[in-house]
């Protein structure tokens, strides 16, 4: 029978990899990705938690959270193509302007 | 039944028309429709003033006393403290609309002709229709708070008016100044206000019932009864500031800077005599301190005599009007002050009649001679502007005091009261003071009208008459100088004093003396004669015997200067308080406690603070972002352990 | 059957997501994100929240990674670049604790628990009282989204002009 | 289960059955459209050509039999995934279009649609914004800059359009109030002025136009811009694979069809008769039609035949392809006599209400593939008809016009439905 913990410990596995991908990798398309990936974790808990709770709150949360997704996309990408334009790389290890 | 809000309403809406006439018209080149202004700025007054008659008119006519309270909405409610936003129409209210809205409309007419062809037009109506609009607010208001709007209203308006030419900074600076004089005026209005609210919110049903409305503070003036000095005197201060009282009037004869009808309306019919009002409309508050009544009184008494004394000696017309109408509103707060507010109203009244007219004359005199303001430069315009002259005169007889106009019975039911009251040195000092008020107000009209013209050709060819329409609001108001009086007429003198009995307001404590009927004749006879005599020798001196004049000058010169000085005032408080002031300021303040304190230990400090808490932590950045990532993470990992756990 | 589903769908998310973080190139990422995002999509529909199941293929999947790939063509990346330099163990290691301390956080969060999930009315998640809810109670908020968005595509008009 | 899998399957059926026909339609189309006969050599036993019908049947053969090339250094894995996610992509959305009205059959609900989903069109919505990555997938695995700039157009231009397709059809679903596609076809009865082309003309516009990018089809075919792009993002592709994007174009036509025409052309409703009238006079409809239908065959025969007797007549017997009039000619004065036999025999019968069912479906599900060939054949029309723009007018018409536009039209007929 599948109930509530099975769905936040599949969040949860999701939501580490994530947080894997956001501390592995250099590419910074690929973080962006792994962000995404824990927004959809957080959204997957968000659900099964109105579901547990017979309460639609929760869609409407996750709801906003695509949104604010959505517009995270766009930003970024654009940041990147920016990024990209005047300093050739993706590789967050390569943007080290600040670094003395 | 016209509901009450109407009549505030009228200007502000005139007041927002012509405001976006102005704005309008403000970048343009070309000049807003004056015809139009003009039609608009007159329409809203005087429908305010229709408005005003039709609610006055029950109790007029039909002997209704009640005041007539009207709730447009609730103001504010927090805790227990709640505020309804309410008009109060009563017989005093009543009587200080009808002299607000029907001399502010005469003066709205006067104004369409005196300010045509100035570039402000527009912007000018609509501050006048704005200060209409606080002014009857403030009339209005059935509770403090209320009042306060309009008292900080007019204010504001007044500060607009009297700077209204501000690329002179002379004026803008005049303008500020009445600005900040009103302030610490202001201040202790407020400070009042936290008062009464301090002690009446204890009390719940006062409290329920909105603390500030009149009927509430009446109710439970008994509470207030420990602090009611201190309340009245910061009252009173406030009213010092607005009413140009010492030792706060300094303001108002620089408020000359602005257009002559505004000192008209503002200076000498309405806005000054708010504080009046005010005290008037608290009278149950100061009965409680005998003390704040004395002060009053005095106060009055002293600013009386004090700028009656300095307007002898002033070349400027319409200074000399400024001091007079600072000693005239220091009669009111004599008349207010010993609890004969009737006395204080009506003085009031017939004041904003025969100053308002005597204003807008010096207005036409000034307008006709392309703005010369100096009485020495005139003389003899008797022929030039006969109703200008007529009027003029009329109201100087008024204001002197000499029957049966006006002037003489509101003043003398004042005299009459401070002396039966027992204030003997305030009725000495006033008694004076209409001798002197009749003196240098005669000096003026026949250094004016008489005489021969000390005015340069030139301009006398090209003299502006006064078009009708500054013509007819001059007679109007001359009319009612003459004969608003007989309103007031003390049974003493065979009358029955009809406005004592309708108002019906007395307050402080009434002494009748047994014999007075008879000393009361005896007073006014007495007083009669010293404005008569005083009237006589300063005609005399000024036609007749100018050299005489001059060698006494002469003799007294030191007094002169000090006189022509203003009694050095100004430089006594800018040496007092404004240096001091900006002193303290420049250095403590901004040297040391922004400079220093905030500056140095606030800024800097924490910034420092931040820059070493940052070097501390810049050894965990070490250029590799992802690093950081797992920082974020190990913590995070840490909440969710302390969660669990 | 429910639990098959549930398996099934669970294990392709979890493997898919595995997936973005271990390929080499971006677009490979991106595509197993894309079916990642299948999978929690039937993972929402099969908790009754049909309309967050479309929303989460019409936006994530429609919109989002089309963007993502369009982005990754745009730039269209050489080999140098998708070679990653690789970290030092110690940190590596650092990460696995980390991550497993998480996981065993959660897991003795949820060892004794057995949370059933109740019976519900038929028409939770539907479009029509998710539309209510979001249109009476979270109005202000689905407003907010709005200027939020509105924002984002100034911003990233902004950001990726030519010259800046 | 059987119902299930049959309900998946239809769809593919009629898909894969539709489109040989498009692709012969395309090309007569074309012909005529440009003065020309098109193709009409490759035959049956040399005689039956069907005007160029068989052509589809040798492409086929063809595309099966060529070659399968698979390019050096290309993503294998995603060049060879492009195309079936194209094609699977095209084919998911039948899964929400309604063929005809549901009906009870024993007591059991029928309805003739894979899936009846209560998000059916935002189900729509989302498949067709996954179309792009085929393209996108093609483009990029291919290794070649042509590819390249063929999947960065077609992915711009797909989600520019995919806003207006929304917006336009969210004024729809404003007067429907329902996402539901089956209730969207409900509302818009047999009244044709009930049907939304009428109440959202803009809407419809929009939408079509908005349909045209989505397919790639002219005059937004930029991602296959052959004078520009050589062939864009299948330009690597050969044979079978080839065939599959070929395909899933005009799948995508026909489900753009299918889509526009349930939206905004009633879908299955037959105008001016609605389902209740065809359950109870399905009889005299379908005896009618037969009548009909003979006296068809019957005129084409007998033209036909005319037609053959004239080549006889002419000697003209090189080709033995002139005989194709005379046999078709036969073969139809048969079926005209064989319909004929059979509307003789049914006529005294009286049909029972579950044979009234099928044929009012089949009815229906006639119409509705009827409208939907009418729109693939506007699509082929437009195609021909128009020159293909630029990139940056594309992206100025679908940002700076229509989107506009298609809010303008939101807000007007959230007005017009407030003062109603």
């Amino acid at each position: 029978m599948i109930g509530l913990q099975h769905y936040l410990i599949v969040s949860a596995i999701l939501f580490a990899i994530g947080m894997a991908g956001l501390i592995l990798r250099r590419n910074i398309l690929v973080i962006f990705m792994s962000i995404e990936l824990l927004l959809n974790a957080t959204n997957l808990s968000f659900i099964a938690f109105s579901r547990f709770r017979g309460d639609m709150g929760g869609q409407v949360a996750s709801f906003f959270v695509i949104a604010v997704a959505a517009a995270e996309a766009a930003v970024g990408l654009a940041i990147v193509i920016a990024i990209f334009r005047n300093r050739g790389t993706v590789k967050i290890n390569e943007l080290d302007l600040m670094k003395n | 039944m016209y509901p009450l809000y109407l009549i505030p309403l009228m200007p502000l809406i005139g007041a927002v028309i012509n405001g976006m006439i102005a704005l309008a018209f403000a970048r343009k080149s070309s000049k807003a429709p004056e015809a139009l202004v003009s039609f608009l700025a007159v329409l809203f007054p005087l429908a305010s003033f229709a408005f005003v008659l039709a609610a006055v008119w029950p109790f007029l006519f039909q002997d209704v006393s009640a005041p007539r309270i009207e709730t447009l909405f609730q103001w504010m409610a927090s805790g227990n403290f709640k505020l309804d936003f309410a008009l109060r129409m009563d017989r005093l209210s009543a009587i200080m609309a009808m002299v607000v809205t029907g001399v502010g409309s005469l003066i709205h007419i006067y104004s369409t002709g005196y300010m045509r062809g100035d570039k402000g037009f527009a912007r000018y109506f609509s501050y006048l229709n704005l200060f209409l609009f606080a002014m009857i607010l403030l009339i209005l208001g059935n509770n403090l708070l209320v009042l306060f709007i309009g008292w900080e209203g007019v204010g504001l308006c007044s500060y607009l008016l009297i700077g209204f030419w501000f690329e002179d900074p002379a004026k803008a600076s005049a303008g500020k100044k009445a600005f900040i004089v009103n302030r610490i005026g202001d201040f202790g209005f407020l400070f009042a206000l936290f008062i009464i609210s301090s002690i009446l919110l204890k009390n719940s049903d006062a409290a329920s019932s909105g603390i500030f409305n009149f009927a509430t503070l009446e109710e439970h003036k008994a509470l207030l009864a420990p602090m009611a000095t201190v309340i009245c005197l910061l009252l009173f201060l406030g009213a010092c500031g607005k009413s140009a009282q010492i030792p706060l009037y300094v303001w108002l004869p620089d408020a000359m800077a602005g257009p002559t009808p505004v000192s008209a309306l503002i200076h000498a019919a309405t806005m000054v005599t708010a504080g009046v009002y005010m005290v008037a409309r608290l009278s149950f508050l100061y009965d409680l301190a005998p003390f704040a009544r004395e002060v009053v009184a005095s106060v009055g008494a002293i600013t009386a005599f004090f700028a009656a004394t300095i307007g002898l000696a002033q070349r400027d017309i319409k200074k000399v009007l400024a001091y007079s109408t600072v000693s005239q509103l220091g009669f009111m707060f004599l008349g207010v002050g010993i609890g004969a507010n009737v006395a204080g109203i009506f003085h009031l009244m017939t004041h904003a009649f025969f100053k308002a007219c005597l204003f807008l004359g010096s207005g036409s005199v000034i307008h006709a001679l392309h703005g010369e303001q100096d009485i020495f430069k005139m003389g003899g315009l008797r022929k030039h502007l006969p109703v200008t002259f007529w009027t003029f005169l009329i109201c100087t007889i008024a204001i002197a005091g000499i029957p049966p106009f006006a002037g003489f019975f509101s003043k003398d039911e004042i005299l009459w009261q401070a002396f039966s009251r027992g204030y003997t040195l305030q009725w000495a000092l006033a008694f004076a003071t209409a001798g002197i008020t009749a003196f240098y107000m005669f000096r003026l009209v026949s250094l004016t009208f008489f005489g021969k013209s000390r005015v340069d050709h030139h301009t006398l060819e090209h003299l502006h008459k006064p078009s009708f329409t500054m013509d007819f609001p001059l007679i109007i108001l001359a009319l009612l100088a003459m004969t608003a009086g007989f309103l007031g007429v003390p049974e003493a003198l065979g009358g029955h004093n009809i406005l004592h009995h309708w108002l019906n307001l007395e307050g402080g404590v009434v002494s009748e003396h047994a014999e007075s009927e008879n000393f009361e004749r005896l007073l006014a006879g007495a007083s009669v004669g010293w404005a008569v005599l005083c009237t006589s020798i300063s005609l005399f001196l000024f036609t007749k015997k100018w050299n005489a004049v001059g060698r006494f000058v002469e003799k007294v010169k030191g007094a002169y200067t000090l006189i022509y000085h203003k009694y050095y005032v100004d430089e006594i408080y800018d040496a007092l308080i404004v240096r001091p002031v900006n002193w303290f300021s420049r250095v403590i303040l901004w040297k040391g406690v922004d400079a220093g304190v905030i500056d140095g230990i606030g800024v800097n400090g924490s910034a420092k603070a931040t820059e070493f808490l940052g070097r501390l932590f810049g050894l965990l950045q070490n250029g590799m972002a992802n690093s950081y990532a797992l920082y974020f993470v190990m913590g995070m990992v840490l909440i969710v352990w302390w969660i669990v756990h | 059957m429910e639990s098959i589903l549930f398996y099934i769908f669970g294990g392709l998310t979890v493997a898919t997501a595995l997936g973005v973080v271990f390929f080499r190139n971006p677009i490979s990422s991106a595509a197993s994100l894309v079916l990642s995002f299948f999978g929690i999509a039937a993972l929402y529909a099969m908790l009754n929240a049909h309309f967050l199941a479309v929303i989460q293929v019409l936006v994530y999947a429609g919109a989002i990674m089309v963007l993502f790939i369009f982005v990754i063509m745009l730039l269209n990346l050489q080999a140098d670049e998708l070679h990653e330099k690789p970290f030092p163990k110690i940190y590596l290691l650092l990460t696995g604790l980390v991550l497993l301390a998480f996981l065993f956080a959660f897991a003795q969060l949820f060892q004794s628990a057995q949370w059933i999930f109740p019976p519900i009315s038929e028409s939770f998640g539907s479009i029509k009282a998710v539309g209510r809810l979001l249109f009476t109670e979270y109005l202000v908020p689905f407003e907010y989204s709005s200027i939020l968005l509105l924002v984002a595509v100034i911003a990233g008009v902004v950001l990726a002009k030519k010259e800046l | 289960m059987i119902l299930i899998l049959a309900k998946i399957l239809v769809p593919f059926l009629i898909i894969f059955n539709i489109i040989p026909v498009l692709i012969w339609l395309e090309r007569k189309g074309s012909a005529y459209i440009q003065d020309r006969r098109g193709p009409n050599r490759a035959s049956l036993f040399g005689v039956i050509r069907l005007g160029g019908m068989i052509h589809s049947l040798a492409d086929v053969i063809k595309l099966l039999m060529k070659e399968d090339i698979m390019p050096a250094r290309v993503n294998k894995f995603f060049y060879v995934l492009a195309p079936f996610t194209a094609m699977t992509v095209a084919c998911m959305t039948f899964a929400v279009i309604p063929f005809a009205a549901p009906m009870v059959w024993e007591g059991v609900n029928f309805s003739f649609q894979a899936a009846d989903l209560n998000a059916g069109i935002l189900y729509i919505l989302a498949i067709s914004s996954l179309g792009v990555f085929g393209i996108m997938l093609a483009g990029w695995s291919s290794n070649n800059k042509y590819t390249l700039l063929g999947g960065l157009r077609s992915s711009a231009q797909m989600i520019s359009y995919e806003i207006v397709m929304s917006l336009a059809i969210i004024s729809v679903l404003m007067m429907g109030g329902s996402l539901e596609l089956s209730k969207v076809v409900e509302d818009q009865s047999v009244n044709l002025l009930h049907w939304n082309f009428v109440r959202q003309p803009v809407a419809c516009l929009l939408f079509t136009v908005a349909m045209f990018a989505e397919t790639n089809r002219l005059p937004f075919d930029l991602p296959e811009g052959e004078s520009e792009i050589v062939a864009g993002y299948h330009l690597e592709y050969s044979s079978m694979k080839f065939a599959l994007f070929f395909m899933a174009e005009y799948a995508n036509m026909i489900i753009a069809s299918a889509v526009i025409s349930s939206l905004f052309f009633g879908g299955w409703q037959i105008p001016f008769a609605s389902t209740d009238f065809l359950r109870a006079h399905a009889g005299e409809v379908l005896k009618i039609l037969l009548v009909v239908l003979a006296i068809g065959h019957l005129c084409a025969g007998l033209g036909l035949v005319k037609r053959g007797r004239k080549n006889i007549k002419a000697k003209k017997w090189g080709d033995r392809g002139d005989y194709e009039a005379l046999i078709l000619g036969m073969g139809a004065l048969g079926g005209a006599f064989l319909l004929a036999g059979i509307s003789a025999y049914i006529w005294p019968l009286i049909f029972t209400a579950k044979a009234s069912l099928i044929i009012t479906a089949v009815l229906q599900v006639g119409c509705f593939l009827t409208k939907v060939l009418f729109f693939c054949w506007v699509f082929i029309w437009v195609r021909w008809t128009l020159p293909r723009f630029r990139y940056d007018q594309l992206m100025k018409l679908g940002w700076k016009y229509m989107m506009p536009v298609s809010i303008i039209n939101i807000f007007a007929t959230g007005a017009v439905m407030l003062v109603k």
